[in-house]
């Protein structure tokens, strides 16, 4: 822990009553405590995924105008909005790293790149599935169609970076200002359909307004959304400790958990 | 401030003169694709008019792809780089000369040719105008991009590649407006929306770039 | 004035050093030694700021260098391996062009001053390509001359290719900026005698771990 | 004889795999032309299939023209060079290893893929294999040509441009040759002549460049 | 065995040295002297053929080198200013290539003892863009571990950036190769004690033009 790092988490634990949180940001307290997480998210979502599929499947009705197709939502919208959210939590870690030069947010974010590379190409996949009978194209150069794109590309050039980079400072730096920088295509995802007229749908589910579709579907949707966030968590949580493992194999700790767990 | 920009400025001119290869390679790369085209695709006009906004759009991101790669690689290797990051200077400032240098190098030559070529793929004077304008907004934003790829794999095993990876899909777009423009154009349908979309893309990259490419640069060099 | 705490090297998987500490004032010279792939270099270029330790602490004046970044380089001038001599450029223009850069501007009469004492009076106008080995050092060094008023050198075997006259040239600037007040630290393998109000020898074989 | 030759390509494709660059350069450049040509010009299939085969032939020339350059310059930086030319073995056999060598890694990746691309830009089956034949005789020749160029400008300034004007000359004919015979064969006229053309190209490539590529090395040495 | 006939050199449009002439035998050791810039490097350069002379010859075994070139080649190891390290190379691939494309046949184990010898043996595998300036250096001398049965080296600045200890094997190694019949011509701006059976020292200042 660098001396900024120390100073803050001094004034954090000396307020009355507060935790301290920075003991969270150490990867050997991190490591248990994430190996205890990783039930509560990844059975939650093996239920919700089943939910899921059932209602969306074979509770919610087909579409007047679409048919059966539509059904695509259901993985469609959730992949979306995963692979959105998980880009901005990269670069949030990674700013975090930058600023406290923490090794644990650098871990963090390098686990999640993988997962949310993974839902950018769902959705894109499911994306152009349904554009063949609804548009009647696979592809169209949108713009959100264009910066969805553009995102797996980052996810893939952030992975790309951190690989091929031998010193794991540098790679964490360097993927971090791929991170940061890439950061601003999210916005540009999430309102491209407001600031350009063009065929990708609107959005339809919004906090400030009523919801423009069946509730049965939203139903559907959602539980399809919680599935994912609880999956995307349990995964990450799986892969940030393999890191970790990977990373501090010369340090104390590791040796010690090795020797206690045989 | 403006002293050191317009030093590191200066000086990457006077390299490039010295070495004159990179005022020409984009130039000659350029006259290239357009008089190879038209040997390699055969003279049927029509089709050469519709193809030229994009091989000339094509050719100046290729131009720039394949180039940028080595901004800071020369100074890397002969211990420049640590000396300008040791200049009590603000970095992004440097970084911004040396962007301005290289777009000085690579990419106005091109703006400034690209009209001459537009006459020779037959394009109508509108169209020209509009290809000129794009590459103008275009072009620096290309190198700017180009910078943080750059800086980020200075020194890497395969840095080409990874280079290329990292800024294309951050091209594609610029690629797309600027190719759009002319399109647009000479469909009679305005350029003004591609036009504007190149510009805010420009001015985001000017407003990100130099910064980044300082971090980046500082990351590379520890 | 600058004080070093702690500080710990590690490359690759490999600790250089670690443990490392020392104080440096004003006046006083510093021979880093060490063997071959000791981590000298790394150790100067950390004092540059343009490594980061791993831990350890780096301070200037009673500050962290990390934190008064562009003050600190006002007050650093760092000579490495690389010569950062450009092959297009003659000596003249290498020089004045690496002082824009770094933030100091000169005139075309101190360069040529300087150029024409270490050596390189009649090779003002030659690319650096044609240069001897020692004649592209000797460019490099040039800016010594042009920094006296510049407190702290950090020099990475400056004696390196030079002939006789010029290690002599070299000791006699390094010596004269030691009793103007400054302070200098270098490495070296060559057997040169400085002079120096207070000499230190740092071995950084000494911080190795076991 | 065959040993010094063999060490040679070795070292280089182990050297290109460290770089990973070079072998991915290319390949990627070839992608990216053959994806970026379609955004940029429109996706009109009938406009694309006019002009695959020379949009792929005029970018495997680039490649080879802009990668070339380089053939010599790190082995000159670094010294190798020197070693080289004091080696026992006669130096047009290394220079074959280093054409040789250069060509499969940027040559071949362009042979193998160009199929794929053809592909997709909705060429006939037929025109597909003369597209992969015509490069396969034909990036060597312009393998073995660059590198005469590359040797003669070695530590020159302005290298690049002087390349480009003393190699392209020799490069246009095997372009024409080329495309034409993928156009001829589209237009069912046969390919025939034009790849005994380009066949012949590329035996006296073979025949006179390794000699003029290491002479042209010791008189940059010297 | 090596003898040089009235030599000039003119590099752009200056005279660096005329008429220089010398004969070198087995056993025998030359040490070629001068300043920064003299013409030492490009002396060197020239007996091994890689440039041509303005004026005179230059004859191994009674034959011009240039009628003769592989097998002169052959009897000839040269280890320049530059290092022809590879930084893509760890220093075992450097040393293995560097002997192939010279026409040498080096197996794995000759040349992990050369290396081990030189001091390299925990950086065997490590790439040559890590190394520190003098384990570099020494990986481009390892080579004259696996030369002996080579009658002519030419060595040019190889002290360089080594320390003290390989500044020492490297003087045991030149001393060893003497005393085995070969000959070596070296430069150097370092005071290196030498014991050779003949001993030649040449300034090459003193052919220099007026
Ligand atoms: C490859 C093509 C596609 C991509 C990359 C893509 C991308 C996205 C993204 C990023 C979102 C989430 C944005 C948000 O929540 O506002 C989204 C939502 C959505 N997409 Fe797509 N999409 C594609 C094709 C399609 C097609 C063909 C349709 C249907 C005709 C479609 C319908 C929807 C709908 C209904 C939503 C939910 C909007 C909302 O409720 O907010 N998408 N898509
Ligand atoms: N990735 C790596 N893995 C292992 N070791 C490394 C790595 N990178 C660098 N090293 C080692 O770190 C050391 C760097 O040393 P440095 O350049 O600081 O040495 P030095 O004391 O300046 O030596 P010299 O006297 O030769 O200049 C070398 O021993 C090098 O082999
Ligand atoms: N084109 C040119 N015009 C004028 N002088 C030149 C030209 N090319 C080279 N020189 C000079 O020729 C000399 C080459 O010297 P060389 O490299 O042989 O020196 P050296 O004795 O090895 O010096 P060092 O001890 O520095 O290594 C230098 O003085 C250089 O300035
Ligand atoms: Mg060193
Ligand atoms: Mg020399």
């Amino acid at each position: 822990m660098n001396s900024s790092v120390k100073a803050v988490s001094d004034k954090l634990s000396a307020a009355p009553g507060g935790i301290n949180w920075f003991k969270y940001a150490s990867p050997q307290t991190f490591y248990p405590l994430a190996g205890r997480l990783i039930p509560l998210f990844a059975w939650p979502a093996l239920l919700l995924f089943a939910v899921g599929l059932y209602v969306s499947f074979f509770v919610a009705p087909t579409d007047a105008t679409q048919g059966d197709s539509y059904r695509i939502i259901f993985i469609h919208v959730p992949a979306a909005w995963m692979s959105m959210i998980i880009y901005l939590a990269m670069a949030f870690w990674c700013a975090l790293g930058m600023i406290f030069n923490t090794r644990l947010s650098f871990m963090m974010s390098q686990a999640l790149a993988p997962t949310g590379a993974i839902w950018t190409f769902l959705a894109l996949w499911t994306g152009a599935l349904w554009g063949k009978p609804t548009w009647g194209a696979w592809w169209v150069w949108d713009a959100r169609l264009t910066s969805e794109l553009i995102l797996l590309f980052l996810y893939l050039g952030y992975m790309a970076l951190v690989a091929a980079m031998d010193d794991p400072r540098r790679a964490d730096r360097a993927g971090a200002v791929v991170a940061i920088v890439g950061a601003i295509n999210v916005p540009i995802i999430y309102f491209s359909v407001k600031w350009w007229n063009t065929l990708h749908q609107g959005a339809s589910v919004s906090m400030t307004s009523a919801p423009k579709m069946a509730s049965i579907m939203l139903m559907g949707m959602l539980i399809m959304a919680l599935a994912a966030w609880a999956y995307s968590i349990a995964v990450v949580l799986v892969r940030v400790r393999a890191i970790m493992l990977e990373r501090e194999r010369n340090t104390d700790w590791v040796a010690q958990m090795l020797e206690n767990r045989p | 401030m403006l002293n050191i920009l317009l030093a590191v400025i200066r000086r990457d001119l006077l390299l490039a003169w010295r070495r004159r290869t990179d005022v020409f390679t984009t130039l000659v790369f350029f006259v290239i694709v357009a008089s190879l085209f038209p040997l390699g695709v055969g003279p049927e006009a029509n089709l050469l008019r519709t193809m030229a906004p994009g091989v000339l759009w094509v050719s100046a991101l290729l131009a720039t792809l394949l180039s940028v790669t080595r901004l800071f690689a020369a100074d890397y290797a002969d211990g420049t780089l640590e000396q300008m990051l040791l200049s009590t200077e603000p970095l992004p400032l440097i970084v911004l000369g040396k962007v301005s240098a290289y777009w000085l190098v690579t990419g106005l030559p091109l703006v400034l040719l690209a009209p001459l070529l537009g006459v020779q793929f037959d394009l109508p004077q509108g169209a020209i105008g509009v290809l000129s304008l794009s590459l103008a907004l275009g072009t620096p934003a290309l190198s700017l991009l180009g910078g943080i790829g750059a800086a980020l794999t200075l020194g890497l095993r395969g840095g080409g590649v990874l280079l290329a990876l990292l800024i294309l899909p951050l091209y594609v777009p610029i690629l797309i407006f600027g190719a759009g423009a002319v399109g647009a154009d000479a469909a009679g349908l305005g350029a003004g929306a591609h036009l504007l979309l190149l510009g805010a893309s420009f001015l985001s990259a000017l407003a990100i770039s130099p910064w980044a490419t300082a971090a980046a640069l500082r990351i590379a060099m520890e | 004035m600058l004080e070093v705490d702690q500080l710990s090297c590690m490359r690759g998987d490999v600790i250089l050093f670690r443990g490392l500490s020392f104080r440096l004032e004003g006046g006083s010279l510093l021979h880093v030694a060490g063997r071959n792939g000791s981590g000298k270099t790394s150790l100067l270029r950390m004092l540059c700021g343009l490594m980061l330790p791993e831990a350890g602490e780096i301070r200037w004046r009673g500050k962290p260098i990390r934190s008064q970044r562009e003050e600190y380089h006002g007050e650093l001038l760092y000579v490495g391996h690389a010569n950062a001599v450009k092959d297009e450029f003659s000596p003249m223009e290498n020089l004045r062009v690496a002082c824009a850069v770094a933030g100091r501007d000169v005139s075309e009469d101190q360069a040529l001053e300087a150029l024409g004492a270490i050596g390189l009076a009649h090779r003002l106008e030659l690319d650096a390509r044609h240069l001897s080995q020692g004649q592209r050092r000797r460019v490099a060094l040039a800016r010594l001359l042009l920094a006296d008023t510049v407190p702290l050198w950090i020099l990475d075997e400056p004696f390196t290719a030079l002939d006789v006259a010029a290690v002599g040239l070299l000791a006699q600037t390094i010596e004269d900026h030691l009793r103007r007040g400054g302070s200098v630290i270098y490495t070296t393998h060559q057997d040169v005698d400085l002079e120096a109000p207070t000499l230190q020898r740092l071995d950084v074989g000494d911080f190795a771990p076991c």
